[in-house]
């Protein structure tokens, strides 16, 4: 590498494919990642082939891996300790307010889409979203059934850990309101109707 | 709603014009027909109908300055309270045309009081002052610019988002760091019910005090005098309701005011009509 | 790439920073990069600008960005698409002009409280600041040591991201955006113009 540079670019649907397992959260199954490239499986695999030969073990801190039906971006074994040691000299984010408020939003309606939270705050909650999935509190849960299939956010066991709770049935009621923490349907009726009030 | 990609360029990036929060601009502009609100006025300055008023204002053929806008009010809502139908898309009609001159009037108000204080100054020290802040504002409307053409190149930009896995962490995830109360606390606001804008002082008022114009009109009218005490009711607000009346008679020209002494009896007279010359 | 495996794999140190790139949401400075490896920043910066030829555009899926304050693996401007597509993640909302020219004074001045901006702009500018601390653009700062002791407001570590720049002294000398003589001129002639019809 230093000093040697490769001459040879990758092709176009290897970089697409390199592309797609860098951002996923989640290994990705070869229809998953020919369907985002508009392409066949059969064009697929060799680009992907391709793409495992170049990450494989020894030649870069990070190599790709099949897992569970599909395949990932993973830190190297042998790098994996430097990763460990960042990870210990990192200091705990605190959450502001609007990240807080958006995982209460999160955690008592879910499962959410990106729509719904900024209906019920009020404000579009992009960045606070990104910010909690970024804090591993909060992850997809598939897509909703409605048109656009928008992903739906839901919070992880990494959460549950944080706020000391076995489970989400755990979450405190919302007593002030006579509400059980069960009546969710309810909630999420009058947040979105205050939604449409505030907006008024 | 996914967007066209990160790479595709919008010309007119970062050059649109500057609209927003602007107090540069004036609501309509000259020439423009007013929407038509059926409201004869008779006013110190003015006599016709309200859509003529506005057109002539924004033509700058009458004065802002001269024309009292709670007057006009007054008198709609007395047409109003008369007709007994309210015409929802009439009224938001008038109801933007009267913003649209107390925003021009008070514009001017404050425009005069700034204009006060620069008389003091030497007036070319007050023009170079002007110029100087509008120079420097310039500054930043361009940086502006430069930065709406770097958000349409890099905003789009994708990172990855995702957390570590629980492997590659050394500190655990600290457990129970935050009470699951908080999280009750951060949603309460969100239940609540937005407060209601409390209005009951502004509709109380307009009604009241209208009716209270009316009914003092028409003693005018029939006695041509009375005194304060005659006509005033009991409540301490209902008294000054009255008083506020007769004022607004005595602003109008309709009738003349007479006190004697200090918190001696207010005496009321017609004045004669025509009320108004020109 | 496929077909033609490259045959030199990267020395040790550059894969090390190859995974700490990845795995950390956060663009990464020399310094923080050095201490998680155990390394000087004499050491890191060749690793790094091996790591940086490598990940060059048009070479990869991925390119290696210097933004906000360190370095991050970001998708290649000319994959966005396929990946945007795939995840459903949304290019940010547009700026209006208002919110643009508010940051901008933010950015060049920071720290700066409300009045400050207001008394750029010439107009109140209360809910422009609301507005880019919810995008979260600008952020609380402390507060200033004036009567009132007010809010200040500075620039966050997203608005470098989203806006692509290093570190705030990237931003080009506001005097670059001075306005011409003949811009001034007319400045002066239109208020000499307003001047004289109030008087009259």
């Amino acid at each position: 590498m230093p000093g040697s540079p490769h001459d040879v670019s990758m092709d176009d649907l290897a970089r697409r494919l390199e592309a797609l397992l860098f951002i996923s959260p989640r290994p990705l199954a070869v229809e998953d990642l020919a369907a985002a490239c508009e392409a066949t499986a059969t064009d697929v695999d060799p680009a992907l082939a391709g793409l495992v030969a170049e990450y494989a073990a020894g030649r870069h801190g990070i190599v790709v891996t099949e897992v569970g039906g599909g395949f990932t971006f993973a830190v190297a074994d042998d790098c994996a300790e430097t990763v460990r040691r960042h990870s210990g000299l990192e200091r705990p984010d605190d959450l502001s307010p609007a990240l807080l408020e958006t995982l209460s939003v999160v955690a008592y309606l879910e499962p959410v889409t990106r729509a719904d939270v900024a209906e019920v705050r009020g404000v579009s909650s992009e960045w606070a979203l990104a910010g909690l999935e970024e804090r591993g509190l909060i992850e997809e849960r598939g897509r909703a059934a409605t048109p656009g299939a928008p992903i739906l956010y839901g919070t992880t066991d990494r959460f549950l850990k944080l706020f000391g709770l076995r489970s989400r049935d755990e979450l405190p009621p919302l007593d002030e309101f006579a509400l059980e923490a069960g009546e969710v349907e309810e909630i999420r009726a009058r947040l979105m109707a205050n939604a449409a009030r505030r907006r008024t | 709603m996914a967007r066209g990609g990160a790479t595709a360029p919008r010309p007119d990036a970062g050059r649109r014009r500057w609209t927003g929060e602007s107090g540069a601009e004036r609501p309509g502009s000259p020439g423009t027909a007013a929407p038509g609100v059926d409201l004869d006025l008779d006013l110190d300055v003015f006599d016709g109908p309200f859509d003529l008023l506005v057109t002539l204002i924004l033509r700058d053929e009458i004065d802002i300055w001269e024309v009292r806008v709670s007057g006009i009010i007054a008198e709609y809502v007395v047409r109003l309270a008369d007709s007994g139908e309210f015409d929802l898309d009439a009224t938001s009609q008038f109801v933007v045309l009267v913003a649209a001159l107390l925003e021009m009037k008070s514009r001017l108000l404050l425009e005069d009081e700034s204009a006060v204080e620069l008389d003091e100054l030497d007036p070319d020290e007050a023009a170079r002052q002007l110029v100087e802040r509008l120079v420097r504002y310039g500054q930043f409307r361009n940086a502006a610019a430069m930065m709406g053409e770097r958000w349409e190149v890099h905003a789009g930009r994708l990172y990855r988002n995702a957390p570590p896995p629980a492997a590659l962490l050394r500190r655990p995830v600290p457990q129970a760091r935050f009470a699951p109360a908080v999280l009750a606390g951060a949603l309460a606001p969100l239940l609540r019910d937005p407060p209601q804008p409390d209005t009951s002082h502004l509709a109380d008022l307009a009604v009241s005090l209208v009716r209270e114009l009316r009914r003092l009109r028409e003693v005018l009218g029939r006695e041509g005098r009375f005194t304060f005490s005659a006509v005033a009711p009991k409540g301490r607000l209902e008294r000054a309701m009255t008083f506020f009346a007769l004022l607004e008679l005595h602003a109008g020209g309709e009738a003349r005011l007479r006190q004697r002494q200090h918190f001696g009896e207010i005496e009321v007279t017609r004045v004669p009509e025509p009320a108004v010359a020109g």
